[in-house]
C-alpha cells in the first residue's frame, strides 16, 4: 500500500488529526499528524486489516529548533509495506501519548527519546533515563545542549 | 602485599641476599600475571583475539580470572564512559595489591575519537586510575598489546620492594618529625 | 472430630525472601558493560531489569558535528564485530539521496565482504555462547578461523577490526590480488571447522539440555518487541531484508533463509537461535561462492566517489540486514555538508529489550544462556 | 597382618617416624600440584591449538613456581562485611579435609601413612568434610555469588555422595573388607583381576562384567561432581557466578582453595585407582612388580584419571543445577542399585 492511499484512508477516519502528506522525490514520503491522538492512530494502523502495521521499526526524537519532533517508522510483516509518521510537540510542554500499549518495543525507544530530548510520553510506565546515568542533567541531543563541566568529580570536557 | 606486610623492614641489609630475594619476588610477579576478564568496547574484541589461539596470551603466563580479587592486572580495553567510571574505580579498588593497569586503545588513553563531542565519555582512564602501560591504537593490533604486556612485565621486574619500603619508612619518619 | 485438621498453606504467602543480584557491568558473561538487575527466588529469575548505557559514546551527537564521510569510522564502532555490515546501509542511503550509481565491481565486493563479516560475527556469537555454557574450546577454534577473515579484510582495507572501507560511491581501496584464492581457502576452512563445532558443541547432549526449551520467544511477542535478525527467524518468521526488500545485488544470488523449527525443543528457544546463526554461515558461504564465480575483476572502485558530499534537503531511512538484525539509519539533511540528525536503529538495542520477557521464570544459569543467545554488542546498544 | 610401612621398619615406631610419615604425602602433594597445574595449562593449550606458558623457563615448565611466588606476595583481603573468623577458617578446613584423605592412601605395598582397616570408610567420611569449608567460605564472604556458589556446591556434593557411597559399598561387598591394602591385594595378578573387570574369580564373572564396568563409570562421574570439575563445575561456573564460592578470596587463601581442588582431584583419582584399577599392582602379573614399582604404577594410574578430568574440563559444556540433580538421583542412583545387587549375586556365586 502506498503512503498516499494510507493517507486518504487515515484522513477519512481521523480527519483533522492528520495534517499533511509530504512527498519529496529524493527522500522518503511521510505523513504529518497531530500528537494528541497518536496512540489511537497507531492502534488503528496496527489493527486494521488493510494496513497491519505490526512492527514499530524505529521511534526517533528530533530537535526542530522551536519544536520537538517524533518520527515513527512502521513496517508490516505480512504486507511488507512501510510508513513514516511524523508529529511535533512544543518544546516547553513536550507531551504526547505513549505507544507502549500498542507496540511493546516502544518502551525503550520512548525512554531513549525522553533521555535525549526530554519528550514526555504520557502513560509510559517507567519513563526514566536509559543511556545517560539516572542523575544526568539536561537533554544531550537538543541543539542548545551545553555539556556539563563536571560529573561526579570527573571533568567532562577535554 | 600479603606476606611482605608481615616482614620486618630489613633496613641495612639491602645487599646480595635481599637483592636476590627481591629479584625472585619480582620474577614471580612478572611471570605469573593473572588478568581480569573485563571487556569494555571495540578493543575488547582485539583483546579476546590476543587471548585466543592465534596470539595466545598464556604464553606470557597470563591466565584469565573473572574475580577482581584474584587478578593482578586489568586491561582497560575500550571507552570508559562517565557512567562506567565509578564502577571501574570500584573494580580497581577491589583488586588485591600489587595491581597494575594497562590502558588499551586510544579511548582509554585519551578519549580517542570521542574526545571532542563525547559528553558522556571519560577523556582518558588515567583521570581515575594510575596507568602503568599505555597501548595506543584504535584498536591496537594484537602485536601492540603483546608489546604492552612485555613492557608491563619489564616494569614489574625492575620494581623495588625492600629499598622502597626503607625509603617510605624514612619519609614517613621525616613527615612525622615535621608534623611534631 | 471427624473433621480433618490441616494447616491451610497458601503457597504464595510462603514467599521466601527474594534476592536482588546485580550482574555486571564487570561480569564475564554480560558481553561487555551491561548491567542486569536480577531478582532471584532461590535460583529462579522472577524479574530482570537491564541497565544499559555504560558504553554510551554519544554517536548521534558526533554525527551531527561531522561531515558525511567522517561519520563512517564512527559507524564502524557501533557494532564493532560486524563493521562492514554497518557501513553498508549508511553508504547505500547516501548514494540513494545523491543518486550515485556504483559500479558492478563495487557492489560485488560489498556483498562479499558483508557476508564474510556476517560469518565472522556469527562465529563470535556462537563462540561466546559456548563460553557462556562453559565450553571454552569452541571459542578458541572459532577465533582461530576468524583470523583468516580478518586477514582478508586487512589486505583490502588496512584495518583488522574497524575498516572505514565502504565509501559513498565506492570503496576506499581495491581488493588484494590474491583476494579470490584467500576467500576460497577461508571458506573451505570455515566449513571444516563448522562441521567440527556441530559435533563438538551444537549436537552435544549437555549443550542441548542446556539450551533446548530455554528462553522461548513466541513469534507474536517477538514482533511486538520489534525483534529482528536471527532471533526473529528462530521464532519461525522468515523475515530477512536481503529477500524481503532486496538491496545491493542480493536478488541475483540463490540462498535460503534458515528458520527455527524446534528440532530439539520448542520453536524460538536458545538452541534454535544458535542453529539459525550456524546455518546462516553456510548460506553466506553459498552467496560468496556464487559472487566469486561472476566477480568482475576489471574496473576502478573509486571512480564514482564524489569530491564533496552535500546532500539535498530531505530525509531517508536506509536499512540493511545486519548479522544482528535490521540496522537502519534515519538521516535527515538540511542541505549542508553535515547531517541535521542521524538516528540509528540498532538491532541489539531492540533485541535486548525483549530479554526480560524471555528470561522470566527460568533459572539463573539459563539467564546467562538466554543473554548469550541474544548476541548483543554493547557498542550498538548504547551507541 | 604385616606392617606395611617402610618408615617404621627403618627407624622404628617413634615420633620422628610419625613426623616423616605425615610429611611425605605433603611433599608428594606439593610436587604433584605443580605438575598438575602445569599439566592443566599445557593440556588445555594442546587441546585448543595454543602453546600455553612458554616464557617461564624452558617451555614454561616452571610456570607453577612463578604462580606460587606470586600468590605468596598478593595482598590478603578480608572483606569488611565478611564474617572474619569463618572467612579465614574456610580455606584451612577445605585444605585440611583434602589432606586428611592422604592419610590412608596406599602409595605402595610397603608404604601407607596410616594402615587403618577402615580406609574406605575414612575416605568417604573425610571427603565430605571439605563441603563444610566450601559452605563456610561461600557464606562468610557475604557476597551473593559466593553464597549461591556455596549452596550449589553443597547440594551437588551431598547428592553425589550417595551414588559414590553405593559404589564403595559394592566394592566393600566384593572385597569383603574396608582396608584399602586388602582391597588392592585382592586385585593382584594380571589386569583382569581388577575390580573394574569383576575382580578375581572364575569365568562366571564375565556375565557380571558390564555391571562392574558401569559401576566404574558411575564412580568417575560422581567423582567429577565431588571435585567440582566440568561438566559439574556449576559452583564456580565462571560465566554465571564469577568465581563461585571463592569470589572474594585473594592471595594465599585463594591459593589454599586452589591447592585443595587439585589435591581433591588426586584423591578421587587415587580412589578410582584403588577400588577399580588395582592400586599399586602391576597390570601384568609380576612384571615390574614390587614396592618401588608399586609407587610408579599407583601414581601413573592416578595421573591417567587426573588427565581425564582435565581433558573433560576443556571439552564439555556445563550442566544446570536441576539437570545435575537429575543425573544424580534419577540416573546414577538406580543404576548403582542394580549393579550393587548384581555384583552381590556374583559374590554369592563365587
Amino acid at each position: 500500500m502506498k503512503p498516499n492511499e494510507i493517507f486518504k484512508e487515515l484522513k477519512v477516519h481521523f480527519g483533522e488529526e492528520i495534517t499533511e502528506l509530504v512527498e519529496n522525490p529524493s527522500s522518503d514520503t511521510y505523513i504529518s499528524v497531530k500528537p494528541e491522538k497518536i496512540d489511537e492512530i497507531c492502534r488503528f494502523l496496527r489493527d486494521n486489516d488493510a494496513f497491519k502495521f505490526d512492527f514499530l521499526t524505529l521511534l526517533s526524537g528530533l530537535d526542530l529548533k522551536e519544536k520537538l519532533g517524533i518520527v515513527y517508522h512502521l513496517y508490516s510483516m505480512e504486507l511488507k509495506h512501510r510508513l513514516v509518521l511524523k508529529t511535533e510537540v512544543p518544546k516547553d510542554s513536550p507531551n504526547l501519548p505513549s505507544l507502549v500499549r500498542v507496540w511493546r518495543t516502544a518502551d525503550w525507544h520512548e525512554r531513549e527519546a525522553f533521555d535525549m530530548f526530554g519528550i514526555n510520553f504520557q502513560g509510559h510506565h517507567n519513563l526514566i533515563r536509559i543511556l545517560c546515568p539516572y542523575d544526568w542533567e539536561g537533554y544531550p541531543l537538543r541543539k542548545d545542549y551545553k555539556e556539563p563541566e563536571e560529573y561526579h568529580g570527573n571533568r567532562v570536557p577535554y | 602485599m600479603g606476606l611482605l606486610n608481615r616482614l620486618n623492614d630489613p633496613i641495612g641489609l639491602d645487599g646480595i641476599i635481599f637483592g636476590t630475594v627481591e629479584d625472585l619476588l619480582n620474577w614471580g610477579r612478572s611471570k605469573s600475571d593473572w588478568y581480569l576478564q573485563f571487556g569494555l568496547a571495540c578493543c575488547a574484541i582485539e583483546f579476546m583475539a590476543v587471548n585466543a589461539s592465534h596470539f595466545d596470551m598464556m604464553r606470557y603466563g597470563c591466565i584469565p580470572r573473572s574475580s577482581p580479587r584474584q587478578a593482578d592486572f586489568v586491561i582497560i580495553s575500550g571507552t570508559v564512559t562517565l557512567k562506567m567510571a565509578d564502577r571501574l574505580k570500584r573494580v580497581y579498588e577491589q583488586m588485591a595489591e600489587p595491581k597494575y593497569v594497562i590502558a588499551m586503545g586510544s579511548c582509554a588513553n585519551s578519549g580517542g575519537p570521542y574526545w571532542e563531542h563525547g559528553y558522556h565519555v571519560l577523556k582518558g582512564v588515567d583521570r581515575i586510575l594510575p596507568v602503568d602501560v599505555y597501548v595506543p591504537g584504535c584498536p591496537p593490533r594484537p602485536e601492540a598489546l603483546q608489546e604492552g604486556l612485555i613492557l608491563l612485565q619489564k616494569k614489574i621486574r625492575m620494581e623495588e620492594i625492600f629499598r622502597k619500603r626503607k625509603r617510605l619508612a624514612e619519609e614517613d619518619l621525616a613527615n612525622q618529625m615535621n608534623y611534631k | 472430630m471427624s473433621e480433618k485438621k490441616y494447616i491451610d498453606i497458601e503457597f504464595s504467602q510462603l514467599d521466601s525472601e527474594r534476592m536482588r543480584l546485580f550482574m555486571g557491568p564487570q561480569h564475564p558473561s554480560t558481553h561487555g558493560v551491561l548491567q542486569l538487575e536480577v531478582e532471584l527466588d532461590g535460583e529462579i529469575v522472577t524479574d530482570l531489569i537491564p541497565h544499559i548505557g555504560y558504553l554510551h559514546r554519544c554517536f548521534e551527537k558526533h554525527a551531527e558535528n561531522m561531515t558525511y564521510p567522517q561519520i563512517i569510522p564512527y559507524i564502524d564502532r557501533l557494532d564493532y564485530i560486524s563493521s562492514m555490515n554497518n557501513e553498508l546501509p549508511y553508504v547505500m542511503g547516501l548514494e540513494k539521496m545523491l543518486d550515485i550509481q556504483v559500479s558492478e565491481k563495487v557492489e560485488y565486493i560489498r556483498v562479499i565482504f558483508s557476508e564474510l563479516n556476517r560469518i565472522a560475527n556469527h562465529q563470535i556469537a556462537i563462540a561466546t555462547f559456548g563460553l557462556d555454557s562453559g565450553a571454552f574450546t569452541p571459542f578458541l577454534y572459532y577465533f582461530r578461523d576468524r583470523e583468516m577473515i580478518l586477514t582478508i579484510f586487512e589486505k583490502a582495507s588496512g584495518g583488522r577490526l574497524l575498516y572505514n572501507y565502504f565509501w559513498v560511491g565506492g570503496l576506499a581501496a581495491d581488493v588484494h590480488p590474491t583476494f579470490k584464492e584467500d576467500i576460497t581457502e577461508a571458506i573451505r576452512i570455515i566449513r571444516d571447522t563448522n562441521a567440527e563445532i556441530l559435533n563438538l558443541l551444537l549436537k552435544n547432549k549437555i549443550f542441548i539440555d542446556r539450551t533446548a526449551n530455554v528462553g522461548i520467544l513466541p513469534a507474536d511477542i517477538a514482533i511486538s518487541y520489534g525483534v529482528t535478525g536471527p532471533i526473529l527467524r528462530a521464532s519461525g518468521i522468515p523475515l530477512d531484508l536481503r529477500k524481503a526488500e532486496p538491496y545491493s545485488i542480493y536478488e541475483r544470488f540463490d540462498f535460503d533463509i534458515p528458520v527455527g523449527n524446534g528440532e530439539v525443543g520448542t520453536v524460538g528457544d536458545c538452541w534454535d537461535r544458535n542453529i539459525v546463526r550456524f546455518r546462516e554461515m553456510e548460506e553466506s558461504c553459498k552467496i560468496i561462492e556464487q559472487a566469486l564465480k561472476t566477480f568482475p575483476s576489471q574496473g576502478d572502485v573509486r571512480e564514482n566517489v564524489p569530491k564533496r558530499i552535500r546532500l539535498p534537503k530531505g530525509e531517508i531511512y536506509c536499512k540493511a540486514e545486519n548479522p544482528k538484525g535490521e540496522l537502519g539509519f534515519y538521516i535527515i539533511s538540511d542541505g549542508k555538508d553535515k547531517p541535521e540528525r542521524v538516528k540509528v536503529r540498532a538491532p541489539s538495542f531492540v533485541n535486548l529489550s525483549a530479554l526480560p520477557e524471555m528470561s522470566r521464570g527460568y533459572m539463573f544459569a539459563d539467564l546467562v544462556m538466554i543473554l548469550g543467545s541474544v548476541d548483543i554488542v554493547l557498542g550498538e546498544v548504547d551507541r | 597382618m604385616e606392617e606395611a610401612n617402610f618408615v617404621f621398619n627403618m627407624i622404628g615406631e617413634n615420633w620422628i617416624a610419625f613426623a616423616i610419615i605425615s610429611l611425605l604425602p605433603m611433599i608428594f602433594l606439593l610436587a604433584y600440584a605443580l605438575i598438575a597445574i602445569l599439566g592443566e595449562l599445557k593440556i588445555s593449550a594442546f587441546i585448543q591449538e595454543r602453546l600455553g606458558p612458554m616464557r617461564t623457563g624452558p617451555w614454561g615448565i616452571i610456570q607453577p613456581v612463578a604462580e606460587v611466588v606470586k600468590l605468596l606476595q598478593k595482598e590478603d583481603i578480608t572483606p569488611d562485611s565478611a564474617n572474619k573468623p569463618l572467612f579465614n577458617l574456610a580455606p584451612f578446613i577445605m585444605f585440611a579435609a583434602s589432606y586428611a584423605g592422604f592419610a590412608v592412601i596406599p602409595f605402595s605395598s610397603y608404604f601407607v601413612p596410616s594402615g587403618i582397616n577402615l580406609g574406605l570408610f575414612f575416605l568417604l567420611a573425610v571427603g565430605s568434610l571439605g563441603i563444610i569449608g566450601l559452605l563456610m567460605g561461600g557464606w562468610a564472604s557475604n557476597n551473593k555469588y559466593s553464597l549461591l556458589g556455596g549452596l550449589r556446591a553443597v547440594a551437588q556434593i551431598v547428592s553425589y555422595e550417595i551414588p559414590a557411597a553405593m559404589v564403595i559399598l559394592t566394592i566393600a561387598v566384593m572385597a569383603g573388607s574396608l582396608d584399602l591394602q586388602e582391597i588392592i591385594r585382592q586385585q593382584s595378578g594380571w589386569f583382569w583381576n581388577w575390580f573394574v573387570f569383576g575382580g578375581s574369580g572364575g569365568w562366571i564373572k564375565i556375565i557380571f562384567l558390564p555391571f562392574s564396568f558401569i559401576m566404574c563409570i558411575i564412580y568417575i562421574i560422581a567423582s567429577l561432581a565431588e571435585t567440582n570439575r566440568t561438566p559439574f563445575d556449576i559452583p564456580e561456573g565462571e560465566s554465571e557466578l564469577v568465581a563461585g564460592y571463592h569470589t572474594e578470596y585473594s592471595g594465599m587463601k585463594f591459593a589454599m582453595f586452589f591447592f585443595a581442588e587439585y589435591a581433591n582431584m588426586f584423591i578421587v583419582s587415587a580412589i578410582i585407582t584403588i577400588i577399580f584399577f588395582g592400586g599399586w599392582n602391576s597390570p601384568f602379573g609380576d612384571f615390574m612388580g614390587g614396592p618401588i614399582w608399586g609407587v610408579f604404577w599407583f601414581v601413573s594410574k592416578a595421573f591417567v584419571f587426573v588427565f581425564l578430568q582435565i581433558w573433560l574440563r576443556w571439552t564439555l559444556p556445563r550442566l544446570r543445577v536441576d539437570q545435575l540433580m537429575y543425573v544424580s538421583w534419577k540416573v546414577l542412583l538406580p543404576f548403582s542399585f542394580v549393579c550393587f545387587l548384581a555384583l552381590s549375586l556374583l559374590v554369592m556365586l563365587k
